[in-house]
């Protein structure tokens, strides 16, 4: 019962064995055929045709409406045979253009790829995984001569090619700006213009944008509509949501956001995420906002890149490591 | 009707012939045409070499499941060995397990019914599929 | 011999005339039922399911070798019934993938495009037509206060989705220098490190990068291994293959680039292209230089764009509206 | 061996049938096995249903073609119908010129061995094939 060589002889005698026997062990071996035959690239109607020829060498007498019914049979399946033609030239088709994706996706890591600062009391955590090979969300730091942190965070709706294309947008127009002009707000509205300006009204980008002030430890920041994040105030013990308004990147070219600002204060940790963390679903319902910070309390008290790191394992498991969307979070910790 | 569990130990190829036939058998008695009975008979096989390659100790497990409006034939196949450590990717059209001449278990999915796969690494795997009488 | 329904009674009544006759026309039946069937999705064993079916009514004492030999057949087509079912799944998913992609096509489009200016006394000229769907080749025009032109043209060496996302960088790259800082030489030398830095040694990037003094007609150039494109003199009616050197973009951190110039005068020409026009290929054969040549000059008198779209559509037919590289030309008339 | 060539014209769907009939008796006379016959059955009756269903009429042209060493079947399908315009979307997969049920100018193409299209706009196509008897 060992492996066989694919050839007629071979069909022909399975084909006897199973007439005189009809055992299963023929039929299991009729499955083992028509793998190989598959591997060697044979037809369903060439299957067919050795059908025909092992019966008529089998019984030299064959009824001719036998032999006639068969010729028909063999004739439908020839367009069968052309589908199966085209399924290979598909398969290896799908095979290039998936590696070239996958090209795309390592290039689009480099490209995207932020160093985390490290800046003098502030300890900083960020974790950024794509749902699919390609990532839409996107995070970015950036530190001026004063040792001032800026954090952004993107989400783009809409996922693979497009998306990524997109998200390199969004790094170049940021790293365009000059560096001495960091003010939320102002990088919201001109980001928003290049949004606008360059893609397609079907496609749209949030973000959030922060600068914290090393010396004063003011957190000022903006949002496009970014999923809100959370502050924790260490003294009050307590979560609150990061509440800000401003719509999301391109819709209109004169959108204006408004800045908002937090005094923080030792152990108080402000949390950035995107709607990856938040809608997380376990089967088919969405996780609720309460259980999403009881998992980030219990590892809050860890090292901040611990801590995003053990809190997204956490919600990937919850998923049975399927992840439905990008996942991004990031903990900035007094 | 036969009692309603039954199954088979997958030690050596020889077994998955046997598993086959067993379950071509439920499914006839059951009242599967032709095709749907070979198709069992196929996934039948995939399941037992899985387990014959990967982890060379199994069972094939045969269950007649239903209410009052259906009827089915439940396979599972459970092994205690290395386990799948990368689900999704052995759920994936062209990954295919058995050395390139399998249908792989995206096969298995589509030759049944109802698809489940339960997998932990080091742990082994277990597989339940449905098929359902057509009437 | 109208359309007919897809059912297993036809396919009787088809076999049983072809059994009694062998004619033609229902050969020709049998395909159309196959392809119908096809569009219901039904798979080939269920073809050699209905074809046992149709045998048993026809001959209901039908041999028992002839009814076992065809349980036969129906289990080797199993396999190859899967195989159909994931064809019809790859045919969804690359239906998808498709229209992601020209989605990321239409994108790239919109991010990459460039106005043409109008420089008093420079009659300006460009195409770009991509091979695929996504162009790995990119140009750009930008002025400065002065009337100053910069010209960037740039090709990657690399297709599809990882040139173009390699192109979006190269575009915002670009955009972010300051504009008062458009020195060939040191743009190419910027721009290459950028490259080095984010981009996979096994992608290359060549450009020519330009910039024509308006007040003095100087142009000022240097190469980064790009096509050398031609100077055309029209005091001397002849053309001179714009010579330069300099390394491709990205090799090393540290490369420098050296700069020429050539002082236009009245009625002269450059041009500047990428290797899809000089290595356009005819048959199996590849075009000669004086080829490419004799074609500009058969349009060069036309207004600019007028003679680029010319050119171009001269070699679209050459290469039987298939062409092999992405193809981008510029005319540059004093 | 009949003359080395003949035509069929198409002007109405009972045409198609003529034209596979005469190709597959020509492909008998070469000595073209079972598959391979109707595989050339299917590749005239894809050339000539385009002729009815695009140019209305329009001729198969039939060939002997070969040397010492092989011999073939050459099939002209040829019209002055409107032309292809766009002859590359025409090639790909999946673009069917037959509303949906034929296997297109790809499958004409899979079916034989040689395959070369000549189309103008507005002045008609040719479309040349040829399968050659496998030794
Ligand atoms: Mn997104
Ligand atoms: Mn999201
Ligand atoms: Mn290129
Ligand atoms: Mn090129």
């Amino acid at each position: 019962m060992g492996p066989f060589r694919f050839n007629s002889d071979n069909y022909r005698k399975l084909l006897e064995r199973y007439i005189a026997t009809e055992d299963e062990s023929s039929l299991y071996q009729a499955e083992q055929f028509s793998k190989l035959s598959m591997q060697n690239n044979i037809s369903p109607e060439e299957i067919i045709n050795i059908h025909i020829q092992s019966l008529k060498e089998l019984y030299p007498d064959l009824p001719k409406e036998i032999d006639s019914s068969l010729n028909f049979l063999l004739e439908t399946m020839i367009s069968y045979g052309l589908a199966y033609q085209e399924f290979q030239t598909l398969r290896e088709k799908q095979g290039k253009l998936e590696s070239e994706i996958s090209v795309a996706a390592n290039m689009q890591q480099t490209l995207l790829s932020t160093h985390k600062p490290e800046i003098v009391g502030l300890d900083i955590g960020a974790i950024s995984v794509p749902a699919n090979i390609m990532n839409g969300d996107y995070y970015h730091f950036v530190t001026d001569e004063n040792g001032n942190l800026g954090i952004a965070i993107a989400d783009v709706i809409g996922k693979g090619i497009p998306a990524a294309l997109a998200m390199s947008m969004i790094k170049y127009s940021l790293d365009s700006f000059p560096e001495t002009q960091r003010n939320p707000r102002v990088i919201l509205e001109n980001l928003n213009r290049v949004v606008e300006r360059n893609v397609d009204t079907s496609m749209f980008i949030t973000m959030f944008y922060g600068l914290f002030h090393a010396e004063s430890n003011l957190l000022q920041f903006a949002s496009a509509g970014h999923e809100p994040g959370f502050y924790y105030s260490a003294k009050k013990d307590e979560f609150f949501e990061i509440k800000t308004n401003g719509l999301v990147l391109g819709v209109t070219n004169d959108t204006t956001y408004e800045q908002f600002d937090i005094q923080m204060e030792k152990d108080d940790i402000v949390i950035l995420l995107t709607d990856g963390v938040t809608e997380c679903r376990v089967g088919e319902r969405f996780i609720e906002p309460d259980e999403v910070l009881q998992v980030i309390r219990n590892y809050m008290h860890l090292p901040a890149q611990e801590a995003v790191e053990r809190v997204y394992r956490h919600f990937e498991k919850l998923q049975d490591f399927q992840l439905r969307d990008d996942f991004t979070l990031i903990f900035l910790k007094k | 009707m036969s009692k309603t569990q039954s199954n088979v130990q997958i030690k050596k190829e020889w077994d998955i012939v046997g598993a086959r036939q067993m379950g071509r058998e439920k499914a006839k008695e059951l009242g599967f045409g032709t095709v749907d009975q070979a198709r069992i008979a196929t996934a039948i096989s995939e399941l037992a070499r899985n387990i014959y390659l990967y982890a060379e100790t199994g069972t094939i497990t045969y269950e007649i499941v239903g209410d009052l409006n259906k009827i089915g034939l439940k396979i599972i196949a459970s092994d205690d060995g290395p386990g799948i450590s990368d689900i999704s990717s052995a759920m994936e059209d062209g990954f295919s397990t058995s050395g390139g001449l399998g249908a792989g278990l995206p096969g298995v999915k589509r030759l049944m019914d109802n698809f489940d796969i339960e997998s932990e690494d080091g742990k082994g795997t277990t597989i339940t599929a449905i098929k359902w009488v057509r009437n």
